[in-house]
């Protein structure tokens, strides 16, 4: 099977499925590359412009209310829209064409208009300060209408991408900065190659997967910090702590079932996210558990989130917000003893 | 803040020539569909007041010219986007009444099933989307409507309806200038009533008028007395085949007047009384109807059936709509997203 | 003591801050009654044009992003703005100056600008549809950096106001419609009036109140659904369940002790919010209970919060998304049987 | 899209008067200025090739004059709100070099104590507020910060800066037609530097310039060779004079290129190599120092004595910083909120 960055896995979903469905197109600041341009500023939409002209990736002015709005208007009006806005932390300035528009648009029309398009952001700490490093996907997973998607890997951001695309609904994707893999690459970016089959697949939304087994916590764990807490899981194990990490892969819907099923197995539940802490979609899965499946439970549950916190650029701050592997280490340990 | 303006766009406007009547046919046509809005807005606030329905309402009382001056020669498949003030727009654009009139009612089949209510009042069908209750929102919205247009290679346009207190919001901004540069067919109608809730114009903007913002894009903008009915048509047909034949947009600044309150509770403290009897005189409705019984085109006897028949089919909807079903409690979990089931 | 509304509470509590503070002035669209305007969308602000002028009681254009831009800027250069943007769904148009910036400015200059700035904003459903009824707490308890406040009677508000006004920091006010009391009564409107001091007085941030005393459960409800909490409190006395009702008044602060000191004693757990299931505010607290006190509970934790919906319009529909009463009760019975 | 609008503009320039230098302190100063972000820049592009520090910088490299030309007669109690491209304006409105160069190397002792990094630096104290990465968010910002000054019965003002991207944010349109409504003190600055990232500016908008867009506000606007240091500083003293008289605000556009990438990795692929070169040849610390020495206001000597004191004072800085303590990690938690034992 090929081997490729998430980078490549996202650029290739895109690439497919535009040459698929004619009414998929990108929009958004810097996403053609011709004439020298970007191609998306992390390059996830390189060489689009030579297949596809640049109606269909569509280079448009630093306008994110502009940006968001058209993705919506066009998706109302059956095309299948791409939307980038460079970094997530920009969602904001055009919030309310996510959460008043994009969110609400198919219930307040009875059912009667659809907004099937893709907003992709990348998120995470990268040392350029705190409007360039938020992991926002709580703001996100608390407005219904939206579906909310995190791929940690190659196969998955492949196969959910394409999913987002073919779905009727908004899709919100967020990326790791750190595991792009592509040509950017930055301090403590993991470089994340992954087996993509050559064949057309997509991944279900809804469906976590358990990246390694385990019978005393669960862990579950999203994007970068999945990684970290494979991490911890392997020098635990030198402990006999026998973790099993859970990547719930999308958000909303989100795979309780998956983790109820782990907890039934190990009775203790760890949940890593570089999300704040309050209320980080952390809490609601902590609060779900709570309220449906205490009586699995050997322990309290514990959440390890970026402290709550706007992301210091400094790298020893940075690097002390962030959940580490340690610390998720250090938590599984005085969890186990509980 | 100087209402003198009033005076002074009345005057800027009567020096305009006078836009002949069109043909018969489509003459009482759009008389029909102004009196059908004002009809339909009446009896909402009638219900109001009689306590059969709930909510708000804004009226576009006064200002139906703009509507059906703008929509009239539009096509089912041309887009249409429009405002917390939507009702005008949706009827001119051929909502079904009843349906909407059922949506008042809260009724499951109402045009949104009653999930939108007033301000989201809306038909895809007919080119009608759901209206937009966030000010200045539907533009960029608009925008990307009439990109798909674009893409599709379809001559369809996007008809894009604002008030003044819209223009002062970043999404004008970000929208028009999008559209300008990439030439979409949008045609911006900015129904200037010369308040934003209780807030004059001239309190929010230093120039004085919004046509001139046009300039800042690189497209061409129009003052025009939006009540009347001729005038905006003339003004709208040549903005909708210059969108048509790929030309660009335009930006429409029609000046009006809301004879009602911002919404169902205000009483309009902030308007002058000499302003208000002034527009008054001005009824886009009345002053239609003169040149149609002057120029005859039409008999009183004729234009008072048009009306009679209207009143009927909105007290008619009323009947249909309050003897229509409530939706179920449980629908209010459904139309969260498309497919799965419809959850 | 005098007797008065929500609204009428938030106005005297603006009033005398403007009059002891020059620094403080308020903003936003219609907030000015002078020649007839509205004082505000819901007549908050009524009379104070008169009393402190045009300056000090600025109208504004229709542009969210200027006025909470400007009362970031005016507050980082010594002022002190309270900002309106008439309903809590139209923050969305402005998130990126209150999350990037408010909530980050002071954090990103190291401590050496504040933000003291006020932020109202009214919440909750009112038969308008879905763009005038969200309940939005949890995106903001998702900032750090902001506080976030939700007064339920006249005392609160006024109380609570103050200490915002006079908070070095970014506040966020949610005042729920269906509260205030004023002209512009609602059907499902509760009206109001509770006992106002006459002499100056703040109300903390962080602490929350126990609104009524039980041993059987604690429901923490805040706003509106704090009232349906006591109603259900009082109906389900009669079958010998006795509720603590405690209403949290600020969120951040969150005063976890006040909770946990109840289930001390009741050892049974209720959340009701008229903010959304998914990643509400009443998921963080959920968690942190499920987190460090999970030993306190003898049940599992019950949410009811408004269902995943955008709001309806529909009176039927509106209704049936909010918790009710009914809904609390049953909930409470269940929670007794666990 | 088209790039011979660069020779259009240097004529349009050229055109105007040479605007006469200034006394012979001021003019050293304002070339020591302009050197001392020149050279800070160059360090630490340096410093990152290096390897020695992190994280990423977007450099005003030949955009200096701007930056001086604008604030080198601002008071201390002047506002200056910056962008994603702070350093030059952060310099030259008086923020320490050691403490900027500090924050680089994210130190405890940076003007931002670490926290803020190369987007945010700022210091209050000499009215540099953190710079806002938020393409356009500093303008609402900025007006507000300019109400406080008329509040206040002072005398102050504010100058805001951003790029010809910034022009299509809603935040522009919002936050100038705010000023522009209330007469605020404010000088809007517009480094059009031909480039948002990889997108040339006529890609991103129908007009021709970003000045004309000041019309629709119903203020002035005015371009002007932003290399020519003594046109953007008689530009900017008007504007500035203009807003502390209560006159109300102005929009300049500053015609500029930055010699250097977007940002640290870019290597600017989309620029045509004649474009550079023209430009390069317009270094507009170059152009200031030629006329310094051609009208025998100062000595090549005298000059290179300045730049050598500037390289020692950015060694030293460099020196300083490397050798300064680094945060505690749990400073992180720190100055988030106010008070509260700074929580
Ligand atoms: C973003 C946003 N801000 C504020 C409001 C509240 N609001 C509703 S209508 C209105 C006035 C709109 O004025 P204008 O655009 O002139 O339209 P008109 O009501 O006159 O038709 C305001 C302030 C809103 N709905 N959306
Ligand atoms: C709201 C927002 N959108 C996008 C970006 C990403 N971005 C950073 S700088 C930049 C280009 C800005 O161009 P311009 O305003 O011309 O300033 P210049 O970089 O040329 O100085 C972009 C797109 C951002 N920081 N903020
Ligand atoms: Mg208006
Ligand atoms: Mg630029």
């Amino acid at each position: 099977m090929p081997q490729m960055s998430i980078v490549e896995a996202l650029n290739q979903a895109i690439a497919e499925e535009m040459a698929r469905d004619e009414r998929v197109f990108c929009l958004g600041e810097d996403v053609s590359d011709a004439n020298g341009g970007y191609g998306g500023a992390f390059a996830v939409t390189r060489g689009l412009h030579g297949k596809f002209g640049p109606e269909r990736v569509l280079n448009t002015p630093i306008s994110e209310m502009l940006i968001v709005g058209m993705a919506v208007g066009a998706a109302m009006a059956g095309m299948r829209p791409i939307a980038d806005v460079q970094y997530g932390d920009f969602l904001f300035c055009c919030m309310d064409q996510l959460v008043n528009q994009a969110a609400k648009m198919r219930y307040m029309s009875g059912g009667r208009v659809s907004v099937p398009m893709v907003m992709r952001a990348p998120v995470g700490a990268t040392g350029r300060g705190a409007q360039h490093a938020q992991s926002l996907e709580g703001f996100f997973t608390h407005a219904p209408g939206l579906k909310v998607i995190c791929p940690a890997t190659a196969y998955d951001a492949k196969g959910l991408l394409k999913t987002a695309i073919r779905d009727d609904n908004p899709v919100l994707v967020f990326e790791h900065k750190l595991l792009y893999g592509g040509k950017r690459t930055e301090s403590g970016a993991l470089s994340m190659v992954g087996e993509v089959p050559a064949e057309d697949y997509t991944v279900p939304f809804g469906r976590g997967v358990v990246r390694r087994e385990g019978k005393d916590i669960t862990i579950v764990a999203n994007l970068l910090m999945m990684y970290r807490a494979m991490d911890a899981a392997a020098e635990l194990d030198e402990d006999d702590i026998s973790c099993e990490v859970i990547d719930p892969r999308t958000l909303a819907p989100f795979d309780y079932e998956l983790v109820i099923e782990s907890l039934r197995k190990t009775r203790r539940l760890m949940i890593v996210h570089e999300d704040t802490y309050s209320n980080g979609w952390g809490a609601q899965l902590a609060s779900y558990i709570a309220e449906h499946e205490i009586y699995l439970l050997d322990a309290p549950i514990k959440r390890l989130a970026a402290y709550d916190v706007p992301i210091p650029c400094a790298p020893v701050m940075e690097k002390f917000v962030i959940p580490s592997t340690a610390r998720i280490i250090d938590a599984a340990r005085s969890l186990m003893k509980m | 803040m100087k209402n003198t303006d009033t005076i002074q766009l009345e005057s800027d406007v009567s020096a305009k020539t006078v836009v002949a009547l069109p043909e018969r046919t489509k003459a009482l046509g759009m008389y029909e569909s102004m009196v059908r809005i004002r009809k339909y807005e009446e009896q909402i606030y009638f219900l109001f007041l009689e306590g059969r329905i709930s909510g708000s309402i804004h009226q576009s009382h006064g200002q139906e010219a703009c509507a059906v001056g703008v929509l009239y020669d539009t096509r089912p498949t041309d887009y249409m986007a429009s405002t917390h003030r939507p009702a005008g727009h949706d009827l001119a654009k051929g909502v079904s009444l009843r349906a909407m009139m059922c949506e008042m009612f809260g009724k499951a089949n109402g045009c949104c099933h009653g999930k939108g209510g007033a301000m989201h009042m809306g038909d895809i069908s007919v080119g009608a989307v759901p209206a937009n209750a966030i000010v200045g929102s539907n533009i960029p919205i608009a925008v990307g409507m009439a990109y798909s247009c674009k893409l599709r290679r379809t001559d369809d346009i996007v008809v894009c309806f604002f008030g003044d207190g819209a223009t002062n919001e970043g999404g004008f901004h970000e929208g028009i200038n999008g559209a300008a540069l990439w030439d979409l067919p949008v045609v911006f109608v900015c129904e200037n009533n010369f308040y934003g809730a209780s807030t004059h114009v001239q309190a929010t903007m230093k120039v004085q008028t919004i046509a001139e913002r046009a300039a800042a894009y690189g497209i061409p903008g129009e003052r025009i007395d939006g009540n009347d009915l001729m005038a905006v048509n003339e003004a709208a047909t040549r903005a909708i085949a210059r969108a048509r034949r790929g030309g660009g947009p335009t930006l429409l600044e029609l000046m009006t007047y809301r004879i009602a309150g911002h919404s169902r509770s205000d009483a309009s403290a902030y308007r002058p009384d000499d302003e208000e009897s002034a527009w008054l005189a001005r009824d886009p409705i009345k002053l239609f109807r003169g040149r149609l019984v002057e120029e005859k085109v039409a008999t009183d006897a004729e234009l008072d059936a048009i009306e009679n028949s209207v009143q009927e089919e909105v007290d008619g909807a009323v009947q249909f709509a309050e003897s229509s079903q409530d939706p179920e409690p449980e629908d209010a979990l459904r139309n969260v997203y498309a497919g799965e089931g419809e959850v």
